[in-house]
């Protein structure tokens, strides 16, 4: 490898990252020696699965389907071992060094507000809220997608907890701008997006849907162009940061949510591709693509395509 | 990836335990294990007990429910299989010792089988609970093998368990290494047993499944994916372990003890 | 190619088609001679480009970009010649025989039921309204958003025209089973889903987006998944028929959702990755499955993955 | 699939006309195009007028506002390159008679060479404004072709159109082949020309195009899509086609005559 000098390091409001390259909720989440284990590959940060307040198993399998590579469909149904047992898988994660933020589920701002607490108490460095799981009744989109059930939910998490709060936000959605400017108003440090897009697999010669929870969340660079129009429509609405998520599998992928406005990403599928030796390669091939480019840091590069005038 | 296959057999191989094959041709070995979907109810993973050839097959043993269900399935009726996934038993110690407790013989024959025809030696030991439930003990048999068994009632072998049997044939005869598997509290004996003999252990573990793709953290095991960096692992990787023979994750991720085996 | 004895034929409502592979708007859809020949290649029915009440030249190019095979990103900005000229290219259409469903597009009620009115003189089957154009300003998902409106526009239409109304439903959204709702609350014949995701590309030498307009949709396999939600539950929510769109490259493909619960569907994207031929081996291909798995006629298969029992 | 390059070089070849060359690897026949994205202003179709190798180029006529900035484009500029799309011309001709009116040369000059490569004989019929605006001259000369010229001022060879060139010529000699690329007006001349010699003929055109995946209908030309079944087309593919020469289709979708050429 050359010597490498873009700087990678980015802030995130008051968050400080080593690189952008963030393990996305939900993937190798569940165990505090994964979390440890995707922050020595390389993440600049690791997000735990959604942890609600209650043990929950998930949906029976069959949860995935995948579509060649550019594509996954899930039904995990937020399976987490509640918010009494969770906190020891975070110190474990921590007692190797790892940098973790905290993704909680609830059905209404009360009950995000005491997980967001209780998660916060563990020495998170921010606190992610699922707003947008696309397939679980009474969670995620289902709480998600009106802007004043968004403002209220990060408001109350807001005033319950001192580490930067991020609302991750659902694409499935008509305005997911407006989602964000109510996230931004209920007080959040920033956004995320985007979450799985609402699918559907069928197998004909059964006549059913494959996943045993029927609809699903797609994923994979299948969603990587929604994604990229959600961050590139909320950067223009919100001033603060946007994380990007969807489909990132190099970093060139990143680069374009980058210019799109995000100040880091988050990677979930790929690892299912590539293993978690994804983010070294990212983190070298982003900084390769700056050099070239001629960009010092990656914050040169956060909204750049904004300012093209066409 | 995945395919909807007709069950062409079904076989008893014990009373409580079924072989199910079915037309599958994408390559697998010994040590790989499908995902396995009963339509309208559950997904599994179950070790390829058949490995060579357009037929593969699985042999599950009632456990619980859901393997219980899994038996009930006929030939004729309709199964999603994905994968192969895993690793792989590998091919080359030439004087092998297989231990099988319970439906470990699942993954350890056609494994033994493999090596044999490869032109190693095998050795097995196998436990059960009683005669009648000793797993393939004709395919060891008809493969060559030397085959000493060990039941907990004494109705045929060793009276006793099965890790009495491998200790012994540990002490008296020098193997390249030893593959397991069965509970865990069994694997993490032989694998103490081995190490003072300085043979090395392979042991094919089980955990919770959901993705099979190393990405949902359902089947994690210490720093491991039991899907994609096991199933079969080296015993030194097992020992030092908290987990190992002691917990394992429910479906939500909690931990929990193992019972009695 | 063995006899095919599964009868392909199906009504949707009043409409009968000989086979359900209708030939997507936009595709193949500006000049009567393109409508002919689809229809010629075994379509079974052609949908006109949306036609608006002016010419509009659409964007600048590019107004396309390529992931692989698995998905196109387009923004055209809805070029057609305007109602005044398009009644012609419909007339080549229908000597040539085709069965031609006109598209249209408008900015309020009023307007779609102008445009409607026109293109039924015109002799067209059916009339399909464009809901769902995820990049026109001031058309498609701006004025198909929200249920109100919808309903509006589609009882407007009815009222105006005397062939069956077809409402296409946008993707982007948190509710497609309320918009369809709201269109068989004003009376459409059929809902079809869906069109394009919103959706983005950047690149990231030249920092901007590679299309002109900067947004676009995606369509394609990729968008495969995320039109069979759609499908599914619109299917549960409405009385009416559904048209299925979205990614269809296979027989495969059309029958999940048939099964998800559509009576026809239609095709675009592959038709660039297929040629044109694409409609015969899609019609060979589900009348081969459709015997192979023992249905004697498409209806039988419509909405099937809804009675499997979980 | 899209390439963005950085121009090597530019080239004035006429007055009225550019060539821009770039490192383009993807393999490319002559008669082939590419889709050529000015970033920040529009995307044109432009034949390769350089089809061999890493280097490749095309030839840009000042028309409109749009190819005037096209050829406003320097060398280290970056442009976004997709293709090369549509057909070529058909290499087995042994005789060939190519005959270019304005930009025409940009797409006869490169298939002309393949052909002399190949072994053919080649004749150019080319047309111009004047002397100075005759396209790839030097080429034809250099790849032994006899070239033949026509000038609407009388400057140079014929005074008059280059289709009373290729009128003459074609009663001369016997080609297998013509292959043509100009207004279209000029092209059916020449065909209805060739058609009484029992010459076949090949056409090149251009319709406007937004796609060039064969998709969008921008291009289409009776049943036919320039994009993907031309832009190359046998004459009596075309001679029928009540638009040639005589209207083509603005972005709209809108016919519109042709102007005098
Ligand atoms: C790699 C691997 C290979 C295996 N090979 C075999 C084999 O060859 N033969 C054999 O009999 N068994 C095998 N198993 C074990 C098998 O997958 C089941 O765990 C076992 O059948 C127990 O099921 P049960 O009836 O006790 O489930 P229950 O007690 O009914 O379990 C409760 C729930 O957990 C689910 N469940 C239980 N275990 C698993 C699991 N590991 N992964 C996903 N879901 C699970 C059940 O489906 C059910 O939803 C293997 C497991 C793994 C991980
Ligand atoms: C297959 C093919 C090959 C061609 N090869 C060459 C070549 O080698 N050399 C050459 O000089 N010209 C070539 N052209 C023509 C070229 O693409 C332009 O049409 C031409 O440069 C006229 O541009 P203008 O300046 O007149 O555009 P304007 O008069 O400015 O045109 C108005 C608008 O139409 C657009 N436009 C015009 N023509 C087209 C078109 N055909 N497709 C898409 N957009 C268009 C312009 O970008 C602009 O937006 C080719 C065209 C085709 C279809
Ligand atoms: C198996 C799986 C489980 C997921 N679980 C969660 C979750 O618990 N909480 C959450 O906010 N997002 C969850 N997601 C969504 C991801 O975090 C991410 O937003 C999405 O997958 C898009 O990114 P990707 O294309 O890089 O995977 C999950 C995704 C997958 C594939
Ligand atoms: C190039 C292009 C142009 C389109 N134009 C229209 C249009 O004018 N009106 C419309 O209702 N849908 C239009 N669509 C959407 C398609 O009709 C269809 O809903 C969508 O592409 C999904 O189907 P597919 O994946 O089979 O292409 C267009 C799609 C493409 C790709
Ligand atoms: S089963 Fe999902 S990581 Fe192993
Ligand atoms: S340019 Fe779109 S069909 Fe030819």
């Amino acid at each position: 490898m050359s010597s490498l000098v873009a700087d990678l390091a980015v802030r995130v409001g008051s968050l400080a990252l080593r690189n952008p390259f963030l393990l996305a909720s939900g993937i190798w989440g569940e165990s505090g020696d994964s979390l440890a284990g995707a922050w020595a590959a390389g993440a600049g940060g690791v997000i735990t699965k959604s942890i609600g307040s209650l043990p929950r198993a998930g949906y029976p399998n069959p949860t995935i389907e995948e579509y060649s590579t550019w594509g996954l469909l899930n039904a995990m149904g937020l399976p987490n071992p509640g918010m009494d047992e969770y906190p020891r898988e975070i110190s474990a994660a921590r007692s190797h060094g790892a940098l973790v933020i905290g993704s909680v589920f609830g059905s209404d701002a009360e009950e995000f507000a005491r997980l967001a607490r209780r998660i916060a108490e563990t020495g998170v460095v921010a606190v992610e809220l699922n707003l947008s799981c696309p397939h679980a009744e009474g969670y995620g989109t289902e709480v998600g997608s009106d802007p004043k059930d968004v403002e209220a939910i990060v408001r109350a998490v807001v005033g319950s907890v001192s580490v930067p709060v991020i609302a991750k936000i659902t694409p499935n959605t008509s305005d997911a701008p407006a989602l964000a400017v109510a996230a931004e108003n209920g007080g959040a440090a920033a956004v995320s997006a985007i979450n799985t897009l609402r699918a559907l697999a069928i197998d004909t010669t059964l006549h059913r849907p494959v996943l045993a929870h029927g609809l699903g969340g797609l994923s994979g660079p299948a969603i990587k162009p929604v994604g990229l129009a959600c961050v590139w429509q909320i950067y223009e609405r919100v001033r603060i940061p946007v994380i990007g998520v969807g489909g990132i599998s190099t970093a060139e992928d990143a680069l374009e949510y980058i210019m799109a406005g995000a100040r880091a990403v988050e990677v979930g599928t790929v690892i299912a591709h590539q293993g978690i030796g994804v983010f070294s390669r990212l983190v070298d091939g982003l900084s390769h693509r700056l050099d070239e480019l001629g960009y010092a840091s990656v914050s040169q590069a956060v909204g750049l395509a904004h300012g093209a005038g066409r | 990836m995945r395919s909807i296959v007709r069950v062409t057999e079904r076989v008893v191989e014990t009373p409580s335990t079924v072989t199910l094959r079915f037309p599958f041709v994408a390559p697998a070995a010994p040590g790989q294990f499908v995902m396995i979907w009963i339509p309208g109810d559950d997904e599994l993973p179950m070790s390829l007990s058949y490995t060579v050839g357009g037929s593969k097959g699985v042999t599950v043993k009632a456990m619980g429910d859901t393997s219980r269900r899994v038996q009930s399935i006929r030939a004729g009726d309709a199964v999603g299989i994905r994968g192969p996934y895993g690793n792989r038993f590998d091919m080359a110690p030439r004087r092998i010792l297989v231990v099988g407790g319970g439906s470990g013989s699942a993954v350890l024959a056609p494994a033994a089988e493999a090596a044999v025809a490869d032109g190693a030696r095998v050795t097995a030991a196998l436990g059960a609970t009683q005669a009648p439930e000793l797993l393939f003990r004709g395919r060891f048999d008809a493969m060559g093998a030397q085959v000493e068994v060990a039941t907990d009632d004494g109705s045929e072998g060793t009276h006793g368990f099965v890790t009495t049997v491998a200790e012994r044939l540990l002490g008296t005869e020098p193997f390249d290494a030893v593959w397991t598997c069965g509970p865990e509290v069994m694997m993490q004996k032989v694998a103490v047993a081995a190490a003072s003999a300085k043979v090395p252990v392979y042991c094919s573990v089980e955990r919770h499944m959901k993705c099979a793709l190393g990405m949902c953290d359902a089947c994690a095991l210490g720093p491991y994916h039991v899907c994609v960096d096991g199933p079969v692992f080296p015993a030194e990787r097992l020992l030092p372990l908290a987990e190992f023979a002691h917990a394992h994750r429910d479906p939500s991720g909690r931990r929990v003890p193992f019972g009695g085996h």
